[in-house]
């Protein structure tokens, strides 16, 4: 009766199967809401020519920035990028593609994604460059472009407690891109602070079902902050 | 005198109706947030998934997991609601959020928006503007009225890639309040002290002045 | 500082500017979450000619059954009807239209609709009479049809409960179909069981932002169960 | 001889594999729930938005706000979600769900099905059916090899309104097992005491045979 067991206890285990060449789609903003123990397992394994799908791309040193360093990441797709430097150098040497996408456009091509529809039209872009070369359609005399879902051969998301069952809960903004990119995973893999017994999540209150998920690991976390904003009297 | 940033922020306050839900930009637009007027309450709107966004935390509050879009530390006000980045863009998609307040390197008479990419300038994206410029009902775009070289940014036509099309209406700039309507610039207020001739100046796009225009309240 | 508090005291006030020949859009799954006291205001209020958007049009005599008998409903889009013997008579009559559409593509129609997507692309109804003069277009190799988003004029909507500022929680699966039914009015009405204030909803188990919804009522529930079914050993 | 409903359901079950995520039609389909192995769990999925549907509920459980897609009042396990319509069928139409097993009026040797919509008659709707059909990874069809008349419902091609195409791979009827590949039946199990020639008889669509046809284990 293991079937819906989804606790592994090795980062190996969590990301058995990542091969070149694969797209994975990362929940987070910014470093917020980061998976950060199996962000460090990716560049363990050294695996090469990813694809990563994520709203951004870390820091120099910290979150997606570390597979930059041994050019782990072929290209990026992601709607704000260059908050480190390595990522621009690699950017302008070429070792690095960029398809910048809105990032309203990017939540909702991974939630199409998991949801089993293909496509769907969105005003966002039109006119712009990421309009360029899309479907073109009016709807009540307004012009929207057809954008194109995405999947990943993994997704590898942080969630704030799970159950063993994979049902997940996000703290706070740290949910973010996480419960889409959760859909959007051949194989989803999920780093919680806290793995709970099923039954102390209230049913109506799971923001992932376990459902999208193959693999829970228990991790440690760093949470380094990007930008830590003080209220005046605090400065 | 030319408005400081701060006195922008206060004129695009004064736009805010008790009961809006807003979405305030990097920059000048967060700053209309400290000059909403008494008895007025809006809602902020941060598109990395908060509704109900708060003041900056107190050191004991910080909380790597309380961010807003700009990826500062943040807090939530009371009603606050939290969600993911799918709904927040559903919520600014869809038109539920009433204004959207963001800088920008040029507008044109038709509407046009360019404010993510500089062409042989490293391009980081475009985050969530593109999104908020087709969703949101109201835009307000605030900017200075001329770069720093004297060009005007409000133009006959774009000359940067654009972030959308045919959506701005209104414009706050350091000098002037305009409208854009029916291919031209709409000149409704000026900043005390700046005269209707320093606006046609600066303002390269077809500028249209009607009747007498006054000066800004702050 | 009121333009946050949604609530209303009068099922007037709940239902004021709904007029004959508008859209409603209504949550609920057969006769559970659904919004009991909006749905006989609109039967109080008389107006005919509804356009009525709900996966089910409830029983005779209970839930939007009742706007049968006045003949209030020129339309129905459900994707299962006929429980109740006065919506077949009007259907064979001809006083009643149908739009049957598949019970997942009705939920993202309407989540679609307040999302600001015009049309999307489903799998479902491929090669049936649901998919009939639609435009086909192919990803990856099968064939998909564009489906249109659905908005409309009210959306009515039952939840547990509600904060001033029309943060809604649903209770169980009288969740269904009310949340996305929610963005999907250009008023949206929500009758609860209890009003609480704000603050007292956590946050990130918020089912319905209030940025959805315009008035609050709290209203009593009969709560009719359309098939009530017993283990074993109590039957 | 032919088999009972439950006997129909407890061939189904026998499908199931531990960790499956399974969603069962009203009628037969739902009986098989009641006939998962020993040392296999399965989960069930309720399309009205419940993961961990459990067993009809006692006098003191019954609650008008927990009910499934047949609209029966019922419980959840521990370890359910709950979720909204549009969630639901994000997990159909996505391929989450890992079995769906469902009736029909009539299959073909295309994998089409009908099971909605008999023309002449009232038609209620197509519910959740036509999602099920076109996102579950695996289907199961479960029916009479034929109707009360005798008339074969595994066909060259439909006859009426379609539910689903080329979706069908499984049908478990009151006679046989098969697989639907390549434009025809291909017979896999029959029922105890059930021949080789009946099933041709009743099979009016093109029925592949090869080998010896075991009976099937229930």
């Amino acid at each position: 009766m293991s079937g819906f067991d989804k606790v592994v206890t090795s980062y190996e285990q969590a990301m058995q199967g990542l091969e070149d060449d694969m797209t994975v789609i990362a929940g987070g903003f910014g470093l917020c809401g980061i998976p950060e123990g199996l962000i460090a397992q990716i560049k363990k394994q050294g695996v090469k020519g990813l694809t990563i799908v994520s709203n951004n791309c870390g820091v120099d040193g910290f979150g997606l920035g570390i597979l930059l360093e041994d050019k782990q990441i072929k290209k990026m797709v992601s709607s704000y990028v260059g908050e480190n430097a390595l990522f621009e150098k690699q950017l302008l040497n070429g070792e690095l593609e960029v398809e910048l996408t809105p990032q309203g456009t990017l939540a909702e091509k991974m939630r199409a994604g998991g949801a089993g529809i293909p496509a769907f039209y969105t005003a966002t872009g039109y006119g712009t460059p990421v309009g360029e070369g899309k479907e073109v359609k009016e709807f009540n005399g307004r012009p929207y472009i057809l954008e194109e879902s995405i999947t990943g051969d993994f997704a590898i998301i942080k969630a704030w407690k799970a159950d063993r069952y994979g049902n997940c809960v996000y703290r706070h903004t740290a949910q973010n891109f996480n419960p889409m990119a959760a859909t959007a995973g051949k194989i989803t893999v999920v780093e919680v602070e806290e793995i709970v017994e099923p039954g102390e999540l209230a049913p109506t209150q799971i923001h992932t079902p376990g459902i999208y998920v193959d693999r829970v690991i228990k991790g440690t976390f760093e949470k380094r902050i990007e930008r830590k904003v003080l209220a005046k009297e605090d400065r | 005198m030319a408005l400081s940033r701060d006195q922008i922020a206060m004129r695009v306050a004064r736009e805010f109706q008790d009961g809006n839900y807003v979405n305030l930009g990097i920059g000048i637009p967060t700053l209309a947030a400290n000059y909403v007027p008494e008895g007025i309450e809006v809602m902020l709107q941060s598109e990395n998934g908060l509704l109900g966004m708060g003041r900056y935390p107190s050191e004991a509050e910080v909380d790597a997991d309380m961010i807003n879009a700009g990826k500062e530390t943040v807090t939530a006000i009371t009603g606050a609601s939290i969600f993911n980045s799918a709904e927040s863009f559903a919520m600014i998609r869809g038109g539920h959020v009433d204004f959207t307040v963001l800088g920008a390197f040029e507008v044109d008479v038709n509407g046009n928006i360019a404010s993510w990419m500089i062409p042989g300038k490293l391009v980081k994206g475009m985050g969530g503007a593109m999104d908020l410029v087709a969703g949101a009902k109201n835009i307000i775009v605030t900017m200075t009225h001329a770069d720093k070289h004297g060009n005007s940014k409000l133009l006959p036509a774009c000359t940067l890639p654009l972030t959308g099309v045919n959506c701005i209406t209104q414009i706050i700039t350091d000098l002037a309040v305009l409208e854009v309507a029916d291919g031209a610039f709409h000149l409704k207020e000026r900043a005390p002290g700046v005269s209707v001739e320093e606006i046609k100046e600066k303002t390269a796009g077809k500028l249209v002045v009607e009747g007498d225009i006054p000066e800004m309240k702050l």
